[in-house]
């Protein structure tokens, strides 16, 4: 259970920090991409959690998992939940989090469980597209403006600890494939891939968290727990 | 095309627009709190929809020969308005429902006459937009029912939403027919079809059938059937109120504006990123491949 | 019931926003002065909201006020609830705020209510070193370099709006005082006072506040609501 | 006064009051969502102390002539360090009060020598500090004592921050004394007056009876009393991983490094707008006057 609540948290939390662009994008076209990716999130999230409820067999549902865990039973990745100063950040994460997340679901696509690879199918082309318009930004910003290029190499910097934790145990076999996706973003945008072997930043999969996911779960329980019990 | 009707039709189109994107706010303002997952993702749906009506609108505005840039320069500058209505806030996620139910219920009184407008490409637009927003209305509906027959506290959330934006929403046809400038030389020029006072009544007429439907109260006392009239008989919205607001003191004027131009600057190192990129492209591709 | 628990309001959701300060103000003394005023207005809120909830006679204590209402079931003035972008934004606020509390806590601590003139007999003390503080600072920002006396003048003019709400009813009788204290302060500041007339927002006492106190409260309730009825 | 004893003071002192500044973050960081006004108070008022506490110290260091902003600068620069212990996340509102009981308590364990330290003002900036954060060490653990007495949610999250916070608070008595490069020497000139190891024993000691008296465990199987060395025996941290979070590589070191900067950074208008207020003032004043 603790598997599919990994990939659903770190689904929502990313819901999460997307739509908070909303209405506030650098352009039009931007609010509505960013948007369907935020809703692309969540549907995937929506599925995954109702999936983990299922399995754990409790009888709670999308909400309950959503709306009345803590953040220190939370298990998504650190990655997800850190904050996002402006749109080299987003993007930064974005374009990791997507070819990550690109990856899980092919393989999960291709793995034995039934309902999950159904879950996975769909998400994977979904993940594709985020992959896509992540790198297209990653790309226009490294290899815009002088500043545009120091904000997004400065984004790649701060958050590339992060993306250690996203292959810990089974899938540190995924990584090379990663990085290789990663790599030929980051070098057609001109940015520098950060080297490897530093700080590797972790603890979210055991819900050990940084100080900004409660936070986040403030804002999005704050209406759910103040109704006990209602429906919606 | 006669200027002054171009002019007319660009002013209207473009207010629209504005109104579309300043509107993303005060539902935006609920995304990140949404009681429900499903509830979550039907709102930054909707929110979205709203910033694909802009793109649409602000098209077919450029149709008429304005830039987009040149529009979104009038709103931010405060040359050009949009709709009162989104300079109220949203105090409860009740307001997200009355909103969809009412806003979006009187913008479609007001809208669909417009789908047969005398110019096409604002009146295909509309056709588009009216489907999405009944669709929204609907949804703002389910909201308000769902709260109206809930817990104690969440029908009080709904009944208080409904009293704090029922005149606004009257006041969104705009001022009284004895007093509206625009509307006579509007209507002449077919973009506009029927009269401020005749929407209202028609909007009236049908919120009192869905308010019994929801089992809340509309805040006027004096609402009441006028057999001979063959319509609800209503208070009129505060039409100085309507006036201040406008006039840009409302009270989220500021906010709203305040907001929108900082996304904008916030956005600009941005879009001069992506201005320089495909330059560096252009250039760098021979040319007429 | 409610003018009293508006005076609370007004010091609790100040003392909430200048405690976002603490070790984040610019000198380390203002962070010891900064603390100290907060402390000052939290202590205020406590007695105010206790003697609210003893008037009611409904059995709520300071923190069943502070922690189990609403923004709708709030009273303060929308002046205190406005987001601090900057620190001429918060000493404004703070000008204006200590003003009106000095004003109105002094008026207080003459009046018939004794319970009350305690109180205000108290916080009227305090509400002078506030405005020494916020006045030191004005001058300081105003009459300092020309960013900061842009700074300053735009923090003026942003929130003078929100300080007609300060005296409406009962207490415009308040205002030419509060006038002469406030414009002293900006003159020697060489800022500009606001011409009067304009935009006058209210609605606070009423209990329709601006979009910002909710999500204040939902960050200062969050961990008392997510444990109904424990002791902390 | 010797050069390398004035250096060595100077390093400590400084260290340890970029320790109370930047200290105040991981407590800092719930006094918005403090859980009662009673709480919310006694925790502003503790973390104001160690911003008042870090004056002191900066003042103290000044007598040996160095100047606070070059050791401010120093630490944004990360030149010098702080104690390894606020590099740590505070995860919940029982962090707060751990961190009142077990990283106050071993500040106070380690600092009570200080008092009666070779230099003056360090030794009388020790004495008042000592004894509010004696102060501040009953108030944390009377946070914890009604958390482990409260419902059994309240239980469990004290017990989860005792959990984390143990090792790291056994890990701020520095390396074990067959490592520690400065101890012998600062013991020889007494800024320093037990090895890390005597004064980890001691807090051990003291921790284990008031654990009891709080009804939680410390997270060590092989606690357990020695009664031929008269203390208990007890696992040592893991070195390494002080090692690394003193090389930077904790938790929370570039946040609270990068928290630190930017506040910095923000108030520097501020600050500029001071001074050139009080050179204005200067300027207009008469000389001697």
């Amino acid at each position: 259970m603790d598997y599919v609540l990994g990939l659903g948290d770190d689904a929502l939390v990313a819901a999460q920090r997307l739509a908070q662009w909303c209405a506030r994008a650098p352009e039009l076209e931007e609010d509505v991409a960013l948007a369907n990716i935020a809703l692309d999130q969540l549907g995937a999230a929506r599925l995954l959690l109702t999936y983990a409820g299922e399995l754990e067999g409790a009888g709670r549902d999308e909400d309950a998992l959503a709306y009345l865990r803590g953040d220190r039973e939370y298990r998504n990745c650190l990655l997800v939940e850190l904050p996002e100063p402006d749109f080299a950040v987003t993007m930064a994460k974005l374009l990791f989090l997507s070819a990550y997340q690109k990856l899980r679901y092919e393989w999960l696509a291709a793995a034995g469980d039934e309902r999950l690879s159904a879950v996975a199918d769909k998400a994977r082309k979904e993940s594709a597209y985020h992959l896509d318009h992540a790198s297209l930004w990653t790309v226009r910003l490294g290899d815009g403006t002088p500043e545009s290029h120091r904000r997004m190499q400065d984004a790649v910097d701060r958050l590339w600890p992060y993306t250690h934790e996203l292959f810990e145990g089974d899938h540190a076999a995924l990584r090379p494939q990663w990085l290789s996706l990663v790599t030929a973003v980051l070098d057609e945008a001109t940015l520098t891939r950060p080297a490897d072997g530093g700080w590797a930043p972790g603890g979210g999969r055991q819900g050990l968290h940084t100080e900004h996911l409660s936070y986040l779960l403030a804002e999005l329980q704050v209406l759910h727990r103040a109704h006990p019990g209602a429906r919606w | 095309m006669p200027d002054p009707y171009r002019l007319g039709l660009i002013r209207q189109i473009a207010q629209h627009a504005h109104s579309e994107i300043i509107g993303m706010q005060p539902e935006g303002n609920w995304i990140s709190r949404a009681p429900s997952l499903k509830r979550k993702a039907i709102l930054l749906a909707k929110v979205q929809d709203e910033a694909g009506h802009g793109l649409y609108l602000y098209a077919a505005a450029e149709t008429l020969g304005v830039s987009r840039s040149d529009l979104v320069d009038q709103l931010l500058t405060g040359r050009q308005k949009y709709s009162s209505i989104f300079n109220y806030p949203t105090l409860t996620w009740a307001d997200v429902g009355t909103i969809g139910w009412l806003v979006d219920g009187a913008a479609i009184v007001n809208q669909v006459p417009l789908c047969r407008c005398s110019y096409g490409p604002y009146a295909r637009a509309m056709i588009r937009i009216c489907k999405e927003e009944s669709f929204h209305q609907r949804q703002g509906f389910e909201i308000l029912h769902t709260l109206a027959h809930g817990t104690p506290a969440q029908r009080a959330m709904a009944q208080d939403a409904v009293n704090r934006w029922w005149y606004p929403s009257l006041a969104m046809f705009g001022p009284p027919d004895t007093a509206s400038t625009h509307s006579e030389q509007s209507m002449t020029w077919k973009i506009k079809r029927f009269s401020n006072d005749e929407l209202r009544q028609r909007f009236v007429d049908m919120c009192v059938q869905q308010a019994t439907v929801l089992g809340l109260s509309l805040p006027d006392p004096d609402l009441r059937w006028n057999a001979e009239r063959d319509h609800y008989d209503f208070t009129q919205p505060d039409f100085h109120e309507l006036m201040r607001v406008i006039s840009g003191d409302g009270p989220c004027n500021r906010q709203r504006l305040e907001h929108r131009r900082r996304a904008h600057e916030e956005g600009a190192w941005v879009r001069e990123a992506a201005a320089a990129y495909a330059a560096k492209r252009a250039a760098r591709e021979p040319a007429g491949v």
